[in-house]
């Protein structure tokens, strides 16, 4: 049986007399008295979010979304507690969407989640109703051009760990064949850097002639706009575009899934159109080229970035690279390719840690984890820069340290390529 | 030139340490510079409390409306008393009533202020004033002018002066009233830990192991005088409440001591106490990423330290 | 009820600051500048004036380098009016000049109210508010935490102590207020507000002469001992515990008897 | 001697006009004998719209109608009714009541049966929908009559109504009243008419609730998702059970299925999807010419799903709801199948003879 929840106000003031926490304590109503009609109108209202209004309750995508696993969410039950009138610009259920895409992608009445959450958390954020953690991840962007609130003037800094030159383009004055897209977290994070290293020894090793912007590049803001700041993105995209522009270079090569999709799909719009390519992409065509010098005798498995896969449809790539590698096993989790569940960060989640942790039983990253040791990976192999970071907390949080680790597939290409001797595979 | 003024703050427990700091250093100053030494000091019971300091004349301002401390008729008063007095130095400690006399003063009497004082320097019978700035990052080093100045110092800056004083007392009384008035001073409640206000932090990770031995940290931020807070993971466990969590996803915190015990220092959490003023971290791993941002380190286990920090603590 | 917001943009210390070490000066040009984070707080505490009171808030800024950005972003999170003082200024600027400028500008409007953050980190006297309280003789009260309207053009403050001590304070207006924190976390003005407030609202430009007053002569700047890497104490256990009670010991944290 | 040149059909409604056509165009004559004065049957008189392309109904249907009248191999009989037939396949002797009650005989070859249906008394038994207690519950064909005034109102007030509820299956699938089969089209229907509403009243919150929606084909997206997503109309999984008054509106009372939750919402305007049952005039056919009924009460027929026309009885066939409920598309499609089985039949006893 289902029990009427309790709730809690903050604060109730009841004859003048303030009371707080489980002093007014109260039992959501059973009865459903009224559908206030006016609050689905007002969301569905929002461009962008029309298609909420057409959910018919068939609830396929409860059962593929990897939010409602570890909580109490969908976008069916996103529908009806709107069609019951609990605004979406107030609940928090408007923060828990990730964005995987995999409801659409069974969703029969096309249902977008993907246009509906941004839209719907852009209203929210003019309202001054985001999560501060999130805002604070905005404002990072907005003052030093990545989330992470490092300074804009250290953006090339790791490439004095890379131990090969790593050219910058404002200093470069000619042309690339790629021009290499680095993104915050392979900028800043300190595994990020890590892969970023990896990747331009890989580069440097097959001659790849390629440069980045250095300091004059800012974050791509695609999680941003899924986020809600459409705005903020529109900035960045504008710099990053006028930025691009000065230099002349063949195409663009990206280390992150969520660049790639504001490439291939947003800048166009704004003026900014160049072929790209994710970086799996772009090493898979030059396997043949690539001399591995030794092997790593491991089961590794592969989680599936959502915005590679599902978003734009690349789930071969990354998976040629890793069965070229010597020795490996590759083995495929439950949830893989088309169906893979994601890991938490997309759609601004990367900045709601804090928020999602009152909502959900465990991390997505954490789900991952657990599936990836289930199906016996000893590695967990990623191509997402959000991922490193994420998953080998999970590893930690879920017990399983030593028992797999995460890797971002150039560090594992590097290391069979001899490029990458500071790798402990353990 | 004129005395060196020490504007008093006291508290119910008394002349407060970062007083008697300033009298120790003004004593010293005024010898070197042969001048004498004023203590300034507010509210009823200030002869009685000022009476033995290490100065040579004590002014005291007991009268009803210095009941409780009101910042607009102390300021009225210190204006009056400076005016009459004419100090070469004007100290005040650094705290909430610094923030409101020293500006304030500085402003009306268009002498020239330098906050945030951590030590003043005397040399060939000139002062040079250190004031952290940047939040620290830098120290300015100030000439004080020939004309004088106000210095609001930082606690915590020199050692607390004697109190084996014999000074001169003289009480003021007039009109120091203002549009200022103090309605009620709320005493704070037990028991909440708000780790954000805390000068000492007891942050244990992922090395606490288990729940059992948050007793181990309790001991030890008592005999501190802190209070234990957390990376994630303790919170994740719930082992500890949210609110105790500092980090990215938690409470950023500027404690004076930060003691990390059995956290590795991810990014995340880094992010939140990067800026303590001192940071002491206790990991097995020499190697850990927490070791960049600490200013000592040690490898020793955290669950054997605890005690035996807590222990001499408590002796001393 | 008229609100002014003394805005203030201080260096990011998220960018190293660049420092001349033979003659101890700053190298302005190398700094980027953000909003000060307690003008910040003070300008939340404004608006929620604002909502609650129907205060009318006017923001001000001394222009000392790009302030525009800062001053429509006040705009955009609601502010009715905001104000840019220019003149022959720069980012050496002083705190004291500042002051100066700003309480020259506020004693000729009719504000009720001055509210700015406690503390500004980029100069030696550290404080705009009381500063501006002093020019204009207008009480003050700093580490203000709450202010709200009481009856007949009274404010009432909360201001807090060490300790977690809090006096709640009356004040007929006019007042300086230095904010430590307002009552809620400043909001958040999303990007595309901001440029589309920029597009349609102009800032009221109001032109100063330089101001005189108290400035030091040569200061200089240094690093405090970098911190770097921890030093680590070796040994055994009781030697680590005795190390750390001196490390305490030295830094003054020791607690009293 | 056997009549094998006319085709007695019963029932001038979409399936007896498609079934008289037909059989003048394969050559043969028609007899069509119809109880009410007009032709056209219940869509037509009753209907302002059709489900699922929202046509009117007077524009779809008023050139079958009129070229049915003036067909001359169609010999059209209203306010006839048959009642009383004799013989066989080639030779049924007919009764006809005329519209002066006096009575001719006619011999015709073979039969076909399109009486239809008729919709379900929602007053009946346990079905305590306070239709006869309140002016503001009405039923689909209720609502059809005021579209046709080209209005929705509350009959209580005369008034627009801000609210209105369809509650879905009444009479249908419901073993206690005896109807445990699914009326087919009252699903499409209610959305049709949830649309006519929003059209009418585009502030009107409109409600369907439903146990499942039943969305044959096409009607899914022509209908059902045309109604959700253009014009806003809500459907609720769970069907009420009680409408009582209060103050001036109407307390509904149900289950919200998909939240398991208790709902009790007032509304306006009360809106009943009456299903089908077989009209008096197929019970009646069933007796006269001795076609047995199947056992949800409608004229039985003997192919299962690949003869939907033809009865036990040689020579007679049924088209239409008076062989179960059927949409439109199903009835028209029945009575060319009926005329094209009846006419051979007659060219087969015609070699014969």
């Amino acid at each position: 049986m289902q029990k009427a929840k309790a709730i809690e106000l903050e604060i109730a003031v009841v004859d003048g007399v303030e009371l707080n926490g489980t002093w007014n304590r109260m039992f959501e109503p059973r009865v459903i008295s009224e559908y206030d009609l006016s609050v689905l109108e007002e969301i569905t209202n929002i461009p962008g979010a029309e298609s909420l209004g057409y959910c018919y309750q068939c609830g396929k995508c409860t059962a593929v979304c990897p939010v409602d696993s570890v909580g109490d969410y969908s976008p069916r039950k996103i529908f009806r507690r709107t069609q019951l009138g609990i605004s979406l610009l107030d609940s928090p259920d408007l923060w828990l969407c990730t964005t995987c895409r995999n409801c659409l992608r069974v969703c029969p009445k096309e249902v977008n989640m993907i246009d509906i959450m941004p839209a719907v958390r852009e209203q929210a954020v003019l309202e001054g109703k985001a999560p501060a953690e999130l805002l604070t991840a905005f404002e990072n962007t907005a003052r030093y051009g990545n989330p992470i609130g490092e300074s804009a003037r250290k953006r090339a800094d790791w490439t004095k760990t890379a131990g090969v030159p790593v050219p910058v383009m404002s200093q470069k004055k000619a042309p690339v064949d790629v021009l290499w897209f680095v993104e915050c977290y392979p900028a800043y994070h300190p595994r990020g850097k890590e892969a970023s290293a990896a990747l331009a020894r890989i580069f440097a090793a097959l001659g790849v002639d390629f440069g980045i912007l250095g300091t004059e590049e800012k974050c791509a803001g695609d999680s941003q706009r899924m986020a809600g700041e459409r705005g903020l993105f529109e900035m960045l995209a504008e710099h990053n575009i006028k930025m691009l522009s000065k230099y002349r270079f063949n195409e663009i090569v990206v280390t992150d899934p969520h660049a790639y999709n504001a490439f291939l799909h947003e800048y166009p719009k704004l003026g900014g159109e160049w072929p790209v390519r994710h970086y799996t992409q772009f090493l898979a065509e030059k396997l043949a080229g690539v001399n591995f010098v030794k092997g790593i005798k491991k089961r590794i498995t592969f989680h599936d970035p959502c915005y590679l896969g599902r978003h734009n449809g690349e789930y071969e790539a990354p998976r040629s690279l890793l069965r070229a590698l010597p020795d490996v096993e590759l083995v495929e989790m439950g949830h893989c390719k088309q169906t893979s569940y994601c890991c938490g960060g997309g759609g601004g989640g990367m900045w709601l840690d804090g928020f999602t942790r009152d909502y959900a039983s465990e991390r997505l990253s954490e789900r991952r984890v657990k599936e990836a040791v289930e199906y016996g990976a000893e590695i967990l192999a990623v191509s997402c820069p959000y991922e490193v970071p994420r998953f080998e907390d999970a590893v930690k949080s879920t017990g399983h340290d030593g028992q797999i680790q995460v890797m971002d597939i150039a560090e594992l290409m590097a290391y069979c390529m001899g490029l990458n001797e500071g790798l402990a595979i353990s | 030139m004129g005395p060196i003024l020490i504007v008093t703050e006291s508290t119910a427990s008394g002349i407060t340490d970062s007083t008697k700091e300033c009298v120790g250093k003004a004593k010293e100053l005024a010898k070197v510079l042969g001048t004498s030494t004023v203590a300034l000091g507010f509210g009823p019971g200030a002869v009685d409390r000022l009476r033995r300091l290490d100065v040579n004349k004590v002014i005291a301002a007991e009268d009803g409306e210095f009941a409780v401390y009101n910042p607009a008729v102390c300021e009225n008063a210190l204006v009056q008393v400076v005016a009459e007095t004419a100090p070469f130095l004007t100290m005040i400690p650094n705290t909430t009533m610094g923030l409101d006399l020293g500006a304030g003063l500085a402003g009306r009497n268009n002498i020239p202020l330098i906050a945030y004082c951590s030590d003043l320097q005397e040399q060939d019978g000139k002062i040079t004033a250190v004031s952290q700035v940047f939040a620290g990052k830098l120290l300015a080093r100030v000439p004080v002018p020939g004309d004088g100045a106000i210095v609001t110092v930082l606690p915590g800056s020199w050692p607390t002066g004697e109190e084996t004083g014999d000074p001169v007392v003289e009480t003021i009384s007039g009109d120091y009233s203002s549009r200022m008035r103090v309605i009620r001073v709320i005493e704070p409640e037990k028991g909440d830990v708000d780790i954000t206000k805390a000068d000492i932090l007891v942050s244990v990770g992922r090395g606490i192991e288990s729940p059992d031995n948050l007793p181990l940290a309790d001991e030890l931020a008592e005999a501190m005088g802190g209070v234990v807070s957390c990376s994630r993971p303790v919170v994740d466990a719930g082992w500890l409440p949210k609110a105790r969590q500092v980090g990215k996803s938690g409470q950023t915190v500027k404690p004076k001591l930060y003691l990390a015990c059995g956290i590795s220092g991810a990014p995340e959490h880094l992010q939140g106490m990067r800026d303590a003023d001192l940071i002491i971290a206790v990991n097995t791993d020499e190697e850990a990423s927490i070791m960049e941002a600490a200013h000592f380190g040690t490898t020793v286990d955290m669950l054997d330290l605890m005690p035996a920090l807590a222990e001499r603590l408590r002796g001393g | 009820m008229r609100v002014a917001v003394l805005l203030k943009a201080v260096p990011d210390l998220v960018e190293e600051l660049v420092l001349d070490e033979e003659s101890g000066s700053l190298q302005y040009d190398e700094m980027s500048y953000v909003p000060s984070e307690w003008d910040d707080q003070a300008l939340e505490e404004a608006l929620i004036l604002k909502e609650e009171s129907g205060a009318q808030v006017t923001a001000i800024a001394v222009s000392t380098g790009d302030v525009d950005t800062m001053l429509f972003t006040a705009l955009a999170k609601g502010a009715d009016h905001v104000v840019k003082i220019t003149g022959d200024f720069d980012a050496s600027m002083s705190n004291w000049q500042q002051a100066r400028v700003l309480s020259d500008y506020v004693r000729e409007q009719d504000f009720d109210m001055v509210l700015s953050g406690v503390q500004a980190i980029d100069d030696v006297d550290g404080q705009i508010p009381g500063l501006v309280a002093g020019f204009l003789n207008w009480p003050h009260a700093s580490v203000v935490t709450e202010v709200r309207m009481g009856g007949d053009s009274k404010v009432l403050l909360r201001q807090e102590y060490s300790g977690g001590l809090v006096a709640e304070i009356e004040v007929e207006s006019p007042v300086v207020i230095g904010v430590q924190a307002a009552r809620k976390p400043p909001r958040y003005a999303s990007v595309a507000k901001v440029r589309q407030v920029a597009k349609s609202v102009a800032i009221e430009e109001v032109s100063a002469g330089a101001p005189a007053g108290p400035a030091f002569a040569d200061i200089q700047f240094v690093r405090p001992v970098a911190a770097g890497r921890a030093e680590m104490i070796e040994g055994d256990v009781d030697a680590v515990a005795d190390r750390i009670v001196q490390i305490l010991a030295d830094h003054n944290l020791l607690r009293r008897a | 001697m056997a009549n094998t040149d006319t085709v007695l059909i019963v029932g001038a409604g979409p399936g007896g006009m498609e079934a008289a056509r037909t059989v003048a165009e394969l050559g043969k004559k028609v007899l069509l004998v119809e109880a009410q004065a007009e032709i056209g049957g219940t869509p037509y008189a009753s209907y302002a719209t059709l489900t699922p392309d929202l046509q009117e109904t007077e524009a779809a249907m008023g050139h079958i109608v009129r070229g049915i009248r003036h067909n001359p191999s169609i010999d059209l009989r209203v306010n006839t009714r048959v009642v009383k037939s004799e013989g066989d396949i080639g030779a049924f002797h007919v009764t006809l009541e005329n519209p002066d009650a006096t009575q001719t005989v006619v011999e015709v070859g073979a039969v076909v049966i399109a009486t239809g249906f008729q919709h379900f008394d929602p007053g009946r038994e346990t079905q305590m929908y306070g239709y006869y207690e309140y002016d503001d519950v009405i039923t689909l064909v209720d609502a059809e009559a005021m579209f046709k005034q080209g209005k929705i109102i509350r009959p209580s007030t005369g008034q627009a109504p801000d609210s209105v509820a369809f509650i879905q299956c009444v009479g249908s699938r419901d073993r206690q009243i005896g109807n445990k089969y699914c009326s087919k089209v009252c699903c499409g229907i209610a959305s049709k008419q949830s649309i006519e509403i929003k059209r009418m009243l585009p502030n009107a919150k409109v409600f369907i609730f439903y146990i499942d929606m039943r969305m044959y084909g096409f009607w899914e997206d022509q209908i059902y998702w045309k109604a959700q997503e253009e014009y806003k109309v809500n459907y609720v999984r769970g069907i009420v059970t009680e409408v009582i008054r209060r103050g001036g509106k109407l307390l509904i009372k149900g289950e919200d299925t998909t939240m398991g939750r208790p709902v009790e919402v007032l509304m306006d305007l009360v809106i009943l999807s009456v299903g089908m049952e077989p009209s008096k005039g197929t019970v009646q056919m069933s007796k006269i010419f001795s076609v047995p009924r199947e056992e949800h009460g409608f004229l039985q027929t003997v192919g299962g799903p690949l003869d939907t026309v033809s009865t036990p009885v040689p020579g007679i066939f049924v088209a239409g709801a008076a062989a179960g409920p059927k949409d439109i598309e199903d009835t028209v499609s029945m009575g060319g199948a009926a005329a094209a089985k009846a006419v051979g039949a007659l060219n087969r006893l015609a070699l014969e003879v």
